[in-house]
């Protein structure tokens, strides 16, 4: 059998969206920005996708932007604000548990002359609103709080967040990337003026990002060239993509309220099954509200690597830790931002769940991983402390 | 960018486009290096506009506001004639993509400086 | 009849692009930095694109970023290049006739501080050595000139441009999104240390794009995130689009010479015959080595976009100057660049011809574009001017 937990790192595209994709390929292949019928005919689909976004934002089409991933719009948004607003300040507020996108941008700016803080999160992995007001300052540009966290599922108070930096006239940027399609997004209902989102986590394709601008928003360029994206995103137009990307997060948002009661309660079962099969293991971010798919599992006395690799050989795919940083050594920033320990930092497992996982699957799993945590745990040191305490 | 398919009608099928020989009125605007230059010819009688003729060189958009134009002013007094505004001929088009709203314009002055011609030999 | 004569805008993706691309959107999905085997199915994937792409440039796979478009690579090699040797000098050398992609990143640079000379050309195009070496200053850390031209075609003699900066030690950036699968690429033999490629050039996806970096140039980043791409270029990886690009080159060079041949005939057919048929024309940069399949034309007296939307009417669908600039209304700056006056530059149409193209094709745009000349000439008061002196 074969299981794939592994749906915030990306997921299967879905069969209608690319059916929706490929006549762009080789069809209506013209460049959107050309004059000629090819192009028009292009544009007209590049539009009709940018108006489908629009209308489930309920925000205006002028006001979308089309980039190649969740991590271009994350720097669009953050060197954007930085760039223009400049001469206002050169303060930013982010929390200690942002996706590299956020986090290695903001460090990067900081080398520029710019000063950041990192707001903590509780063990829940929340930022603390008397925390972000303590932090504003009269050279506060820039708050960038991501909406819902890629490792541990935690869904920040956005809505809160957002009213405090309105009421400061702070620019508000958030990274939806793992929220769409998911959670409720309405920028302008909730106060954002700038909101990421990347097409290959729900379903759509990789390569996809967008960014919301609110009108009047000023952002000054990370990259530039031609005049496409009404000259705010240069390069020729990846039409098939943006067509995707529309395409996926409308059948997204189509069965969202379904969909996440199926998979919370499948994510609940699981978590309720596997508390009553391992010992010493703690789900992460339990006690905040979360994403529905997401499970963050510290088995304790464990390494990640190990746990994940035996899983894999029962065909099983999980992520320790973000997908992104699974090059990098060092335990999660993340999970240590939520307090815990180095050492069982290192033992934690996120199971990511997505639409086309069912029960079976899960079954399937909650069989193959008491045995597997029981034999690495024999062989390892830690737990042999432990038990002989 | 989108022109309506009034704009193309007239693009592909300029009305009253040539030359009128010895004119009552004579306008021409704009200048090569700008992209765009039109040349307006009046026959005039008891100030009423008998016979007009255009030619354009420019974008789609002028020689489609050109075109309108001459067909907006004819059989019209000169007066009335001078009142055409850009708007009114970009509106009789269906409307101009917003980055061409300017080549209307040309239209506009073209005329005036043609009616302008003829009363200044009258 | 339908003709696509703006293959330099894009083309259409080969059926057997698509084909190769087709299995990564909904069979492996893996998000290739995952560890999991998804991941990894996904990864070799990708490493084989990027081997295959390596192995005809004859460089190191290591040497090769994936990046989203030719734009983004650009900005990469230019920006990075600023960025990483700033200590060393401020001054950049590039042509006056270059894409938006280099022409704006330099003129976003020289807000920042940087000195630019841009490199005068000759009525063909062509950049004047005596001149390039006339403008290396001590300051100089860069100097980007592209390989061919994507309005007139013309190709650039970029290897002695190479050894010139080479004898000095001054990083070179060549931009070959318009060469890449048509001419010559060899950066190690041709001196080049950074390269720009665009896959919807050559008949692959739209949204994909690489830079050439040879080992131990020195590159500042232009975006932040995670740790993709050996650390150079962060964002989930287009795995579809990887494939596609690769494919896609593979099969541009395997037929390459046949095919530049065909595409030279061809041009030359259409420009003998449209120079028999039509007066008051001129074959812009006919002087000059051009691209194959490249024909720029100047229609005295004559307005391009008039011109391009009585071909559409007719099905062929041709430029006027780049799809990118045909937001502006400017007259193209690579046209003034080669001393076109203003008032002719604006009557200037591009037929870029491909793969797909036929005799029977440029037969039918011989036999509608006559006409077409004649009778916008005929409502032209320049034209008019013209004849009667
Ligand atoms: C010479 C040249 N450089 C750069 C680009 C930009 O490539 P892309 O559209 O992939 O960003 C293009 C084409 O648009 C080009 O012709
Ligand atoms: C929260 C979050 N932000 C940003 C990103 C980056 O998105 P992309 O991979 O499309 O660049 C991801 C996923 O990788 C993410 O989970
Ligand atoms: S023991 Fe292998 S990474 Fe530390
Ligand atoms: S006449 Fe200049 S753009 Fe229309």
């Amino acid at each position: 059998m074969k299981v794939y937990l592994d749906n915030n790192a990306t997921t299967k595209v879905d069969e209608k969206v690319l059916e929706a994709m490929l006549p762009y390929f080789g069809e209506v292949y013209g460049n959107p920005s050309s004059m000629h019928g090819f192009g028009q005919e292009s544009n007209k689909a590049m539009e009709e996708a940018r108006k489908t976004i629009a209308d489930i934002l309920g925000v205006e089409a002028s006001e979308l932007v089309f980039t190649a991933s969740g991590t271009e719009s994350d720097n669009m948004a953050i060197r954007g604000v930085a760039r223009a607003y400049k001469r206002r300040g050169n303060h930013i507020i982010t929390s200690c548990i942002e996706h590299p996108a956020v986090r290695n941008t903001c460090k990067d700016l900081e080398k520029e002359g710019y000063e950041v803080t990192y707001l903590s999160v509780d063990e829940n992995g929340l930022v603390d609103l008397e925390e972000l007001k303590a932090a504003i300052k009269r050279e506060t540009i820039l708050i960038t709080v991501m909406h819902a966290n890629n490792e541990i599922g935690t869904i920040q108070p956005i809505e809160e967040i957002a009213k405090i930096a309105n009421e400061k006239k702070i620019v508000f940027h958030t990274d939806a990337v793992q929220s769409a399609g998911k959670l409720k997004l309405k920028p302008k209902e909730m106060g954002i003026d700038l909101l990421t989102i990347s097409g290959h986590k729900f379903y759509g394709p990789k390569g996809m990002g967008l960014l919301y601008i609110k009108q009047g928003t000023r952002l000054g360029k990370v990259i530039t060239g031609g005049g496409q994206e009404r000259k705010r995103r240069p390069g020729t137009s990846d039409v098939p993509g943006i067509v995707g990307m529309a395409t996926a997060l409308k059948a997204a948002v189509a069965h969202q309220e379904e969909e996440c009661k199926r998979l919370s309660e499948l994510r609940d079962y699981f978590e309720e099954e596997l508390l009553k099969k391992v010992p010493e293991i703690v789900i992460n971010a339990k006690g905040a509200p979360r994403l529905p798919g997401t499970s963050s599992v510290t088995f304790k006395y464990l390494e990640g690597e190990s746990i994940l690799l035996s899983l894999n050989y029962k065909g099983i795919a999980v992520s320790s830790g973000s997908a992104c940083s699974s090059d990098e050594l060092q335990a999660s920033h993340v999970l240590l931002g939520i307090g815990i320990p180095v050492e069982f930092a290192h033992g934690t497992i996120r199971f990511s769940l997505g639409k086309y996982n069912t029960k079976e699957e899960i079954d399937y799993v909650l069989a193959e991983l008491p045995p597997i945590i029981e034999r690495l745990r024999m062989i390892s040191p830690l737990w042999g402390e432990f038990v002989n305490k | 960018m989108q022109y309506s398919e009034k704009v193309m009608d007239h693009f592909m099928n300029p009305r009253n486009s040539g030359v009128i020989e010895n004119p009552d009125g004579y306008g021409k605007v704009g200048s090569p290096s700008c992209g765009d230059v039109m040349e307006i010819f009046l026959k005039i009688e008891d100030d009423i506009i008998k016979d007009v003729k255009f030619r354009t060189f420019g974008c789609a958009s002028a020689i489609a506001t050109s075109s309108i134009s001459t067909e907006m002013i004819l059989e019209k007094n000169v007066s009335e004639a001078l009142e055409l505004t850009n708007k009114a001929v970009a509106e009789a088009l269906d409307g101009l993509p917003p980055v061409k709203m300017h080549c209307s314009v040309l239209a506009e002055e073209a005329i005036k400086a043609a009616i302008e011609d003829y009363m200044s030999k009258k």
